[in-house]
Order: C-alpha cells, then sequence, then structure tokens
C-alpha cells in the first residue's frame, strides 16, 4: 500500500475585533417618506456579505422586513466612519452601530405611530412585516409606510437615527502584558481525515469535519458560505501556499495563479459542518466574527493527521510533498 | 451545514424573525449578472495609467535616479519621484499613534525590499508607462541583505530600516511584546515533562482574484474622487491625507465593494501616489496592481517562527508553556507591530495554563512588507500550538483530544493577558466533535462544561 | 515603440517580415505572447498573425499525422482519429485555454510547461519550420535544442509522427493542482513490445530540464526487458539520468528527480500501483 | 498607435469600434463597448475572470487579441439573462450561494455555460474539468460546482435548446 491514512484534531479560539487601537464604527439610519429604511454606513463588504447582515441586523431592529432595508456602504462623503473591515470586526462593530441607530429610528417611528394611533409607545410592537400595532390588539394598527408618510409630511418628524460602538483601547502593560485585547471570542475543532502517498509524498485531504460556536448564525447560508470557503482556505494554506517556496531563500516565487499553488475545484475534500451558538452578550444579536477563524484550525488538524497517517511531524507550513517524503527517508534513514 | 441547538439553548433566544434567516445576499443579483461595481468597473474617458519602476535589488543605497528619458517618452503625462510626494516617509498605523513613520511612499535614498517603489510612471496607456518605466535608469549601490529573523537579530546583521535603528520594533515592553503570568521557570521545575520544539511558516498572499488598485477621478471643488477595493475606507483615506498633506475634506472614497481582500487591502500602497498623480496632471489616473504585483509586491501574510516550550504533567495538565514568536515584518512595519501584539494577546491558546511566558518579536528583514491576512496574528500560532498539543499527548500517553479536554479554557479561567474567560466553548465544540467523528474520549469529557467552574488541582 | 498587429496570408511573407521587423513575434493562441506583453515586455512591439488555412489542418495519409502548427488543444480532442491523444491535450488548461493554445505555440513553452510537445517528442516527432532560407524539417530534439537562438522570421508551420500501434502511447502529468496544474513532472512513453519484451521504446519527460528531454539510458537500457516491477526496480538509476529539472514554485529539483521513477513505474505498470 | 475598425458582434447586437491595434479582446469589451462584465484578474490566462465565449468557445479575453475577433460573435454575461428572465446557471449560483465577493462569478458563469454548449448533461467530472481555469477565493468551490450540476438538471428538464 502506497497510501496510508491518518486523523487528526484541533481546537481553537479566535478574537472578535481588536481593541489594541480602540475600535470605533459609527451607522446611520433613516427612513424614506414611504418607510423604507437607508443605512449608511463607511464598512466594506469584501464578499463575506457585510450589506446583506446589517440590512437583516437592521431590520430585525426596527422590526420591518429586510427587503425594505438598503445598506449603502462606502461613500466618504455619506457614510460615517467606520475602522474598516479587518480583524473579524465587521459584523460585530458595524452590527452594533447598526442596532443603535436603527433603535433610535424605531424609537421616532413608535413615538409617530402611537401619537396617531392614541396609544402609549410602551403599548406598541412592530409585526415584522411592515406594520406597527397596540400589544395584543393586532387589529389597532397603522403600517410603517402610512406612519413614515405621517412623520414627514404632517408631524416634522424625522425617523431616523445615529450609531455609534466604540470598544476603548486597550493598552498592554509593559510589565506583564495584562489587556483586553478582545470583546469576545469564536471557536471551533476541526477533525481531518488524511491520506499521504508515501512514495511521493502526496496529501489529499479526504474529509474534514468542522465545528464552529460563532455566537449566533444571523444568516445561516451566508455563514457556511464563510466556513466552507474558510476551511477550503485552511486546507490551501495547510499543503499548498506560500509566496516563497524555499523561505527564507527568496527565490522561485510563484507569480501567478499557476505558480501560486492552491487547490483545485478536484482536490476538494468531503468538508462538513456543524454550528454551535453560544451567544456573545455584546455581539449584534450575539453575533461574533466567523470568517477568519475559519481557515485556521484545519491546519494542524491535518498536520496531525499526517502524522498519524505515516509517523513525519511537519513542523514548517506549508506540508508539501517534499518535506514529507524527505521526513518518510528520514525515517528510513 | 447544521446548527446543534442542544448548546447553549437557554442563552439564545429564537422569536427573532430576521436574524438566524437565511435571506438571499443583496448583492447576489449583481454577482450573476456581472454588474457589481467593482473599483475599476467603470467607464472614464482620458484615464491615465500608472506603472512602477522597482528596486531589482533586496537592499541598495540609490546612488542616483535618470528619468529624462522616461519623460520624454511618447504618451507620458508625468513622472514622479520621491521629491514630488508631500510627506513621503509614513507609517500606516500612525493614525493610533504606533510610530515611528518608517516606509517612504516612493524609496530615494536606499531600497529595502526587492520590488520596492521608486519611480513613478504616468502615462497615457499601460502600454506607454511600461515603456518609459524601462527607459528609468537607476544607480545602485548593493548593500548585504538579510532574510532570516533571527539572523536579523543577531549583533552585526545588515540594518534593514534606520527609522528604528535595530531590526526589531521596540514596544514600550522592550524588544518584544511580553506576557506573563505566574512563574513559568516554576511551571517547568515542577513538570514531569518537558518538551520544546520550533515551528515556521513561509509568507502567504492574500490572492484575491481582484488586484488592489483604486481609480482617482478630479471632481468639481479641487476634490478628488477615489474609487477603491480598500477595506478601510477612512484608514485610507486619513492616510492619504497625511502622505499629501491635503486636508481630508478634499478627498472622496467611493469603495464598499472588494473582490475579495483576505487582509490583503488594508494597506495604503495605491491611493495615495494615484491621487497625487490626478493632482499632478489634472486627469484621471488609475493605478492597478497587475497580477505580478498582486502576488510578490503587495503584503503578505508574515512569515513567523515560534518555539514552544511546554511543562506538562502526567495526568495531562500543562503547568508551563514559554512562546517566543518571530514575526517577519519585512522591510516596513505596515501593521505588523499591531499583528505581532495580536499574537501575544493570542498565545498560549484556549487552554488555562497557570504559568506562561511570551515573547513575540516583530522583526525586519529584507523581504516584502508583511500585513494582514485572515487570521492576522492568529493562524501560525494556531498550527504550532495544535501540533504541539498532540504531541504532548502523545509524549504523555493521552489521547490527543482528551488531553485538549484536561486544558480547556472554562468561563471564569484567568487568561495569560489577565483578563478571565468569558463565554468559552471550546469544549462544547470538541463534545460535538468527539461524538460527530466517532472519535472515543472518556465519558469525563463528555460530561464537562465551559460554564462550570473548572476544579483547581 | 508601440504595438501593433500584422495579419499574413503566406506564411513566406511572415517570414519576411519577421526577419525585418526585430520586435515582431508570431503569436499563437497567445497564451504565452500575449500575456508576456501584457505584463509590460516591451520589446515585443507586433503580433504577427499568419491565418495560412494548412497551419490550422489535421491530416493523416499512410500513418503519418501532420498536425498544422496553429491546431488547438481543443481541436485535437474534437478529432476523432486523435482521441489516443486526448490524455496529452485535454492536461494543457482549462477549456478556455485549451481553445486557444496550439500545437506551434506549446513547443515554445518553457519548462515545467509545454506538455504537448513532451508527448511529440515520445511520438518522434518532426517539426516543419519555414526560414529565411527556406523549408526544413527537424527533429523535434533538434528543435528544442535550439529553441532558444532560433534565426529570425522562423515560423513553425507544423509538425508530423508516424501513428504509434493502438495502445503503446501514454502519458502522464503530475501536478499539485486537480484538475489542472502546471507539472512535477510529465511523462509520454510509446512502448512496442516483442514477444512479451520491450522491442522498442521512446520515453520523454517534461519538467526534468529547460526543455522536454527524451529519456536515452533509460530507453536503452529497457530494450529486450520484461516490463515488469522488477526490471523497473533494477533500471532506476536510468532514469534521472541526463536530467537537470529546475527547480521552481511547483517544486523543487530533489523532488522531481526522486518522485520521476515512481511516476514513470505508475505509468508504464498501472495494474501494479497499489 | 493605429485605431484599427472591428466588426463583430456582441451578444446579439452588431457592434462597430475602432480599438488599438494589437489591443486585446478584454480592453475592446471593457474601454469600448462598455460591457464591464469580463473582469481583469491577472492579464495572464491564469485565473479565468475574463472569460468570454467567441463563436462558442470559452475564451480568456485577456489573452485573446481583439483583431482576431473581426467578425466573430462574442458572449459575455450580459447577454446571458435572455428577456429579462436570468438563465438557469444564474439562478443556480443564487441559490446555492455560490457568490461571495462576486469577482469570478462572470467567468465561472461563461465556463459553464461553455460547458452546457457541449454538453448538457455534464457529470461531477465534467464540471470540475469545465471550471478548471476559473480561480475562486472565496468558496472553496463546491457551491459553485454543485450550482453548475443543478443548473444542468434545471435545463435537462426543461428541454434542449434551453443553453
Amino acid at each position: 500500500m502506497t497510501r496510508k491514512r491518518g486523523r487528526g484534531v484541533a481546537a481553537v479560539n479566535y478574537p472578535t475585533g481588536m481593541n489594541l487601537g480602540g475600535d470605533p464604527t459609527q451607522a446611520l439610519v433613516h427612513s424614506t417618506p414611504t418607510g423604507n429604511f437607508m443605512v449608511t454606513v463607511s464598512s466594506v463588504d469584501l464578499g463575506q456579505g457585510m450589506k446583506q447582515i446589517l440590512r437583516q441586523i437592521c431590520a430585525e431592529t426596527l422590526g420591518v422586513p429586510s427587503e425594505r432595508v438598503v445598506v449603502d456602504t462606502a461613500d466618504s462623503d455619506t457614510g460615517p466612519h467606520c475602522m474598516g473591515t479587518f480583524a473579524s470586526r465587521g459584523t460585530h462593530r458595524a452590527g452594533n452601530a447598526v442596532i443603535a441607530a436603527a433603535r433610535e429610528a424605531r424609537g421616532v417611528m413608535l413615538e409617530v405611530a402611537a401619537e396617531m394611533l392614541e396609544v402609549s409607545t410602551d403599548d406598541l410592537e412592530t409585526d415584522g412585516a411592515g406594520n406597527i400595532h397596540v400589544v395584543g390588539a393586532p387589529a389597532k394598527a397603522v403600517s410603517v409606510t402610512d406612519t413614515a408618510l405621517a412623520a414627514h409630511f404632517q408631524k416634522g418628524r424625522s425617523i431616523s437615527g445615529r450609531g455609534m460602538f466604540l470598544v476603548p483601547r486597550s493598552y498592554p502593560s509593559p510589565v506583564d502584558g495584562a489587556m483586553k485585547p478582545a470583546t469576545c471570542y469564536a471557536h471551533a475543532c476541526t477533525v481531518a481525515e488524511v491520506e499521504v502517498d508515501v512514495e511521493t509524498g502526496e496529501v489529499d485531504v479526504i474529509s474534514l469535519k468542522n465545528v464552529y460556536e460563532i455566537g449566533r448564525a444571523l444568516n445561516p447560508r451566508m455563514v457556511e458560505q464563510q466556513l466552507v470557503g474558510g476551511a477550503w482556505m485552511g486546507i490551501s494554506h495547510a499543503i499548498y501556499e506560500t509566496t516563497e517556496p524555499y523561505y527564507p531563500q527568496r527565490d522561485h516565487r510563484g507569480v501567478d495563479f499557476n505558480e501560486y499553488l492552491m487547490p483545485g475545484p478536484g482536490n476538494l475534500p468531503r468538508t462538513e459542518v456543524v454550528v454551535l451558538e453560544r451567544p456573545a452578550p455584546d455581539g449584534p444579536y450575539g453575533g461574533k466574527g466567523p470568517g477568519e477563524m475559519c481557515a485556521n484550525a484545519p491546519i494542524p488538524a491535518i498536520a496531525n493527521a499526517i502524522f498519524d497517517a505515516v509517523g513525519v511531524r511537519i513542523d514548517t507550513m506549508p506540508f508539501t510533498p517534499e518535506k514529507i517524503l524527505r521526513a518518510l527517508r528520514g525515517l528510513e534513514a | 451545514m447544521e446548527i446543534r441547538k442542544k448548546y447553549f439553548a437557554d442563552e439564545r433566544n429564537d422569536d427573532l424573525k430576521e436574524i438566524g434567516q437565511s435571506r438571499q445576499r443583496s448583492d447576489a443579483l449583481g454577482h450573476v449578472k456581472g454588474i457589481t461595481p467593482f473599483y475599476a468597473d467603470r467607464a472614464i474617458p482620458g484615464l491615465l495609467h500608472i506603472r512602477m519602476v522597482r528596486s531589482p535589488h533586496h537592499h541598495a543605497r540609490i546612488l542616483g535616479i535618470d528619468a529624462s528619458r522616461a519623460e520624454r517618452h511618447p504618451g507620458v503625462r508625468r513622472v514622479i519621484t520621491a521629491r514630488d510626494v508631500p510627506h513621503n516617509v509614513y507609517t500606516v498605523l500612525s493614525l493610533i499613534n504606533i510610530g515611528p513613520e518608517d516606509e517612504p511612499v516612493l524609496a530615494f535614498d536606499k531600497v529595502r525590499w526587492q520590488g520596492e517603489p521608486i519611480v513613478c510612471i504616468v502615462a497615457d496607456s499601460e502600454r506607454a508607462a511600461y515603456e518609459a518605466a524601462q527607459l528609468v535608469q537607476i544607480a545602485y549601490e548593493e548593500l548585504p541583505a538579510v532574510f532570516d529573523v533571527e539572523e536579523a537579530l543577531k549583533p552585526g546583521a545588515p540594518l534593514v530600516n534606520e527609522y528604528h535603528g535595530q531590526n526589531y520594533y521596540r514596544y514600550d515592553s522592550g524588544e518584544s511584546r511580553k506576557v506573563i503570568l505566574g512563574d513559568v521557570e516554576k511551571g517547568f521545575a515542577e513538570a514531569d515533562f518537558i518538551l520544546e520544539q520550533r515551528y515556521q511558516a513561509s509568507p502567504i498572499e492574500q490572492a484575491p482574484t481582484e488586484t488592489t488598485g483604486c481609480v482617482v477621478v478630479p471632481d468639481q471643488n479641487n476634490r478628488f474622487t477615489c474609487y477603491t477595493g480598500t477595506q478601510a475606507v477612512f484608514f485610507t483615506l486619513d492616510n492619504s491625507s497625511v502622505i499629501l498633506q491635503v486636508p481630508g475634506q478634499q478627498l472622496h472614497f467611493v469603495g464598499g465593494t472588494a473582490g475579495g481582500g483576505f487582509g490583503g487591502k488594508v494597506d495604503c500602497t495605491t491611493e495615495p501616489i494615484a491621487i497625487l498623480a490626478s493632482m499632478l496632471t489634472g486627469r484621471p489616473v488609475s493605478y492597478i496592481y497587475n497580477r505580478y504585483e498582486e502576488m510578490q509586491i503587495s503584503s503578505p501574510r508574515a512569515a513567523e517562527r515560534i518555539y514552544l516550550k511546554d511543562g506538562v504533567m502526567k495526568d495531562g495538565r500543562i503547568v508551563a508553556r514559554q512562546v517566543r514568536c518571530y514575526v517577519d515584518s519585512g522591510a516596513y512595519s505596515r501593521h505588523t507591530p499591531y499583528g505581532t501584539q495580536k499574537a501575544a494577546a493570542h498565545f498560549p491558546g484556549p487552554y488555562t495554563i497557570p504559568n506562561v511566558r511570551i515573547d513575540c518579536y516583530c522583526v525586519y528583514t529584507n523581504r516584502t512588507p508583511s500585513s494582514a491576512m485572515r487570521g492576522f496574528g492568529v493562524t501560525i500560532g494556531d498550527f504550532a500550538l495544535e501540533v504541539q498539543m498532540d504531541k504532548l499527548a502523545r509524549l504523555i500517553g493521552m489521547d490527543p483530544l482528551e488531553f485538549r479536554f484536561v486544558n480547556a479554557y472554562r468561563d471564569g479561567d484567568m487568561k495569560a493577558h489577565h483578563q478571565p474567560t468569558e463565554g468559552a466553548a471550546l469544549i462544547e465544540c470538541m463534545q460535538e466533535a468527539a461524538e460527530w467523528a466517532d472519535w472515543p474520549v472518556d465519558p469525563r469529557c463528555m460530561a464537562m462544561s465551559s460554564r462550570e467552574p473548572r476544579r483547581q488541582p | 515603440m508601440g504595438l501593433s498587429y500584422r495579419r499574413f496570408e503566406k506564411v513566406s511573407a511572415a517570414t519576411s517580415f519577421l526577419t525585418e521587423e526585430a520586435g515582431a513575434c508570431v503569436v499563437g493562441g497567445g497564451t504565452l505572447l500575449v500575456r508576456r506583453v501584457n505584463e509590460g515586455d516591451a520589446a515585443v512591439t507586433t503580433y504577427v498573425r499568419v491565418c495560412d488555412p494548412e497551419m490550422k489542418r489535421i491530416d493523416e495519409a499512410d500513418g503519418r499525422i501532420r498536425l498544422g502548427a496553429l491546431v488547438t488543444m481543443a481541436q485535437l480532442l474534437g478529432h476523432p482519429g486523435l482521441q489516443w491523444l486526448a490524455p496529452a491535450a485535454r492536461i494543457v488548461g482549462g477549456p478556455a485555454i485549451r481553445s486557444a493554445a496550439t500545437v506551434g505555440g506549446n513547443l515554445f513553452a518553457a519548462s515545467p510547461y509545454g506538455d504537448f510537445g513532451v508527448a511529440l517528442l515520445a511520438l518522434g516527432a518532426v517539426v516543419t519550420v519555414h526560414g529565411a532560407v527556406g523549408v526544413e524539417e527537424w527533429p523535434l530534439a533538434e528543435f528544442f535544442a535550439r529553441r532558444d537562438s532560433l534565426p529570425a522570421g522562423l515560423i513553425v508551420t507544423s509538425v508530423a509522427f508516424t501513428r504509434p500501434e493502438a495502445g503503446t502511447f501514454r502519458f502522464v502529468k503530475a501536478s499539485r493542482v486537480k484538475p489542472k496544474g502546471a507539472a512535477i513532472v510529465s511523462i509520454a512513453a510509446v512502448i512496442a513490445r516483442d514477444a512479451g519484451r520491450v522491442g522498442a521504446a521512446r520515453i520523454a519527460f517534461g519538467a526534468m530540464a529547460g526543455t522536454p528531454i527524451r529519456a536515452s539510458s533509460f530507453e536503452r537500457a529497457l530494450i529486450g526487458e520484461q516490463l515488469i516491477t522488477a526490471t523497473l526496480d533494477r533500471l532506476e538509476p536510468h532514469v534521472t539520468e541526463g536530467t537537470t529539472p529546475p527547480s521552481d514554485a511547483i517544486a523543487s529539483a530533489w523532488y522531481r528527480q526522486a518522485v520521476l521513477p515512481v511516476h514513470l513505474r505508475r505509468l508504464l505498470l498501472p495494474e501494479i500501483d497499489g | 498607435m493605429a485605431k484599427i475598425p472591428l466588426h463583430f458582434i456582441l451578444n446579439g447586437e452588431e457592434r462597430a469600434e475602432f480599438v488599438d491595434s494589437g489591443a486585446t479582446l478584454l480592453r475592446l469589451l471593457r474601454d469600448k463597448t462598455g460591457d464591464l462584465t469580463a473582469k481583469s484578474g491577472c492579464l495572464q490566462g491564469t485565473c479565468g475572470t475574463c472569460t468570454v465565449l467567441v463563436d462558442g468557445a470559452p475564451r480568456l479575453s485577456c489573452i485573446t487579441l481583439a483583431e482576431d475577433c473581426d467578425g466573430a460573435d462574442v458572449e459575455t454575461v450580459a447577454g446571458l439573462a435572455a428577456h429579462g428572465q436570468l438563465h438557469p446557471l444564474q439562478h443556480a449560483v443564487m441559490e446555492h450561494f455560490a457568490a461571495q465577493c462576486g469577482f469570478c462569478t462572470p467567468g465561472m458563469l461563461m465556463a459553464a455555460k461553455a460547458l452546457f454548449l457541449t454538453n448538457p448533461r455534464p457529470s461531477r467530472e465534467d464540471v470540475v474539468e469545465a471550471l478548471s481555469g476559473n480561480i475562486c477565493r472565496c468558496t472553496g468551490y463546491e457551491p459553485i460546482i454543485q450550482a453548475v450540476l443543478s443548473a444542468a438538471q434545471v435545463m435537462s428538464a426543461s428541454g434542449p435548446g434551453a443553453a
């Protein structure tokens, strides 16, 4: 048998946001005259789905359907300040800012509706479908559209809100490093199964079973996108990628997608994902940032699986066929 | 994907209407129709193009620059060198008071890495810019270079970056960011076994399919609109404002839609020079990295070398962990002093260890400056930590997963950086993984909870 | 300087133009040349497109197959008589590359690319070149030897080879990325058997030198042998003889030499591989 | 640089444009026709984001010369949705959440369309082969493969000629 199987496990955590520089983000929410809502931020969508997530967060907070929310991102003339999309902070920081802005807007909206229905705002709730009604009396209702029209044309009110979320900067102690670097942590455990070709040193990842704890899956299909794509990147980091294959020598660096190696569509393992939710008390509806962490656990899980399969430790990333083959020959010698 | 709701059920409310729903992405329709507006997706008449003359050397003194032939080349509108940049030496983190300024927008006295930009050609076409770039003559005196993080820290190593004065970033804690809990030497003395290992990773490129870049259009009222793929709009705007010495209100950044980033688009390498080119020519200018530049010029994830030393008891408890982590910043700081500090905060991983000593070094070498990437400061550390955990388990003859259960952090446990653990869920992830992957562990592990305080031994 | 495009119906006219114009280069599928220009190679000033229909034809007569230099990989894959060559044509990039990449262009691809040329070398192909002095036929090995110092104006117009006996052509490319990736090594072999033993063998390696090369020492040693594991084990020292593989971003020279015998054995004895 | 007149069909419409001699099809599309759907990811022929169909065959427009496309029939994602109706491939990519940043999506769609033109009932292996020249850095490919397979099913159920 030239191909040997093994499996390995790894468990990790990951910080959401970084407080080591001060970590603010702002958001604005306002209603159009017909009761649609604009979220204005300067946060960036890299493909992770920031625009959609902020839309759902805003809709949930306002109590309207998400189709009625439009997110306008990253125009510095209109969007208030955001540090940027990095450090798993986007959903958490911008999400919290949007909640704050949407709450303020919702407050005005309910005040106008309360005047229209001649009740107290405390007696009102939203049905999430575009209506505001008296608690326990769904028939005593006014639509969000009528409320917005009234606010704008009759009551002279602006249904809008300003949101700010700031995690103050934490300065590490120069003596012992005491600090508060993050506000919450996501978690993961991966079990990887690999097959190693002992004659060539090539590794095929057969399966990845990933368990991720991400606070709250705000949009499960989008979480899945991140986690599956991230697991692929983990495999890629583990056994393919580097800009300097002969590090620390700087020779033979890859300059294109032929030379910069990543798993192709024919290199895919069975990747499965299970999500646990332990909501973050300070997260937007409990959410943490899952997008960065998901690449991390597969890497050591694969390294440990290679050891399980063929008894060699590769302590230098990436675990190329050459490193494995040299190690195997070292074992024989 | 499945959501297993049996864990922490009492901490979650399920009466939400939008949260937890798999709504279609608002950008999906634009994606499949090919009309999502990325920064380059605007038809702009009269657009000029930038190509950069870059250093062929890893480390060299610049003796002279002759761009006269390039300036006369047909189609060239402007040649920009360091003296045209109002505030040429900068560092991105100066915005959060992390200095010193240590990187030139365009190199002038020295080049410190192969590929460092020196002369910027602004031309009517990419072709003309490439042609002119090849006409620029630069005289160099090559200097010895250093590529290894530990070599760079040895006495007598070539000095990479004079703005630091030594080949490491000096924190207020000294040559490394230190995290200390308990007494690591005491821990090693008590331990039944000690294991010291070395781990390493080489640089990794974010490799988004859309390359880094921007398109700048002169606007009315002496403003400049910059369409950009940056991950950090205001960070880039504010840095551009510093470099160009113009008030921020003169700059209008439009972005928010990037063709992948993965941390690769947090630097501020294209916007300031493109805005400057637009200011100097009065024309719209694009500066878009070609694929070679994306792969080898844009900042990669830093290489790291990590030494882990652990003291472990026969019963599985880790009683001491010492970490020495050398992060290869390349020739300049960019975000790496911050990532190195993030690494220091992350060690010793999600485990409760009473005696910890961490030293994370941000080291300068003559390679492409490194910066953020997905998992910044953590990914390689996790690789080292979790391989080490596997080795330790085997060293004491314990199942690797059980070994992690024994040490997994729980709510209330003191972390190395002196914060009590909150919201832990490592144990539950491992329980689910054990059950799902049919990885047998001792029933006492399956009975553990992140919410139950650890019994002190 | 600048850039331009010239179209020529006749090869001879293109040859004259190429001789006169220093920056003129023949373009095939564009996978090499247009990329070079896109990446800033200002030395190329004119794309020369030769439109001779002969250069796009696949012909077979008397067991002799002739492929025009502008025949694409996609064209080869769609040709009913050449399905045995498909393993070598299919590994040249994804479908969009294959509908552009040409037989002639592949001969100019630097290591570790140019896998189709490896197949042609094992097939004993000859190359027809049009140059200032007229039309010549060069054995492919000679073409590769001269590739980096070809006289100006030379145009590869076709390659030709004898159809191998059915079932005797074998090809494999080992790559990291699947299903498509640059070669760690590629191997083509045409092995004829004579009473259970190897009667004739032509074996070529890609990515084991600057150009595709023949495994001459191993071929000689193989003649008269039984194709069994013991033979290959015994002859293994011959496999890497004469190879000077590159170290590049895909693999090191050491690794290429280390796994070449493994991939060769798996190609020649597929039924044995565990 | 000389300006060269070209006639070609773009998504069923006749077009005539002047291009700089030696320009690529990608530049013709993006700079002259206003069709920005083909993306410029590498200009090397290594990423596939600029994939379009030329006379029914998938081509990388970044290494295809515009002057070679005089008289050609060029198709891009802009022509995929017919009469305002999304193509089954576009539906499938949405349903399978197979796009994240969206930069590779146009090229992936055209690579898949090219597959369907010659192979309306592809196997998984066929789909993997068809997408093998297209890089995606976000999804890990699996959702894209699933989307293409499901679009093929939808299309074969709705009868021949659906492509």
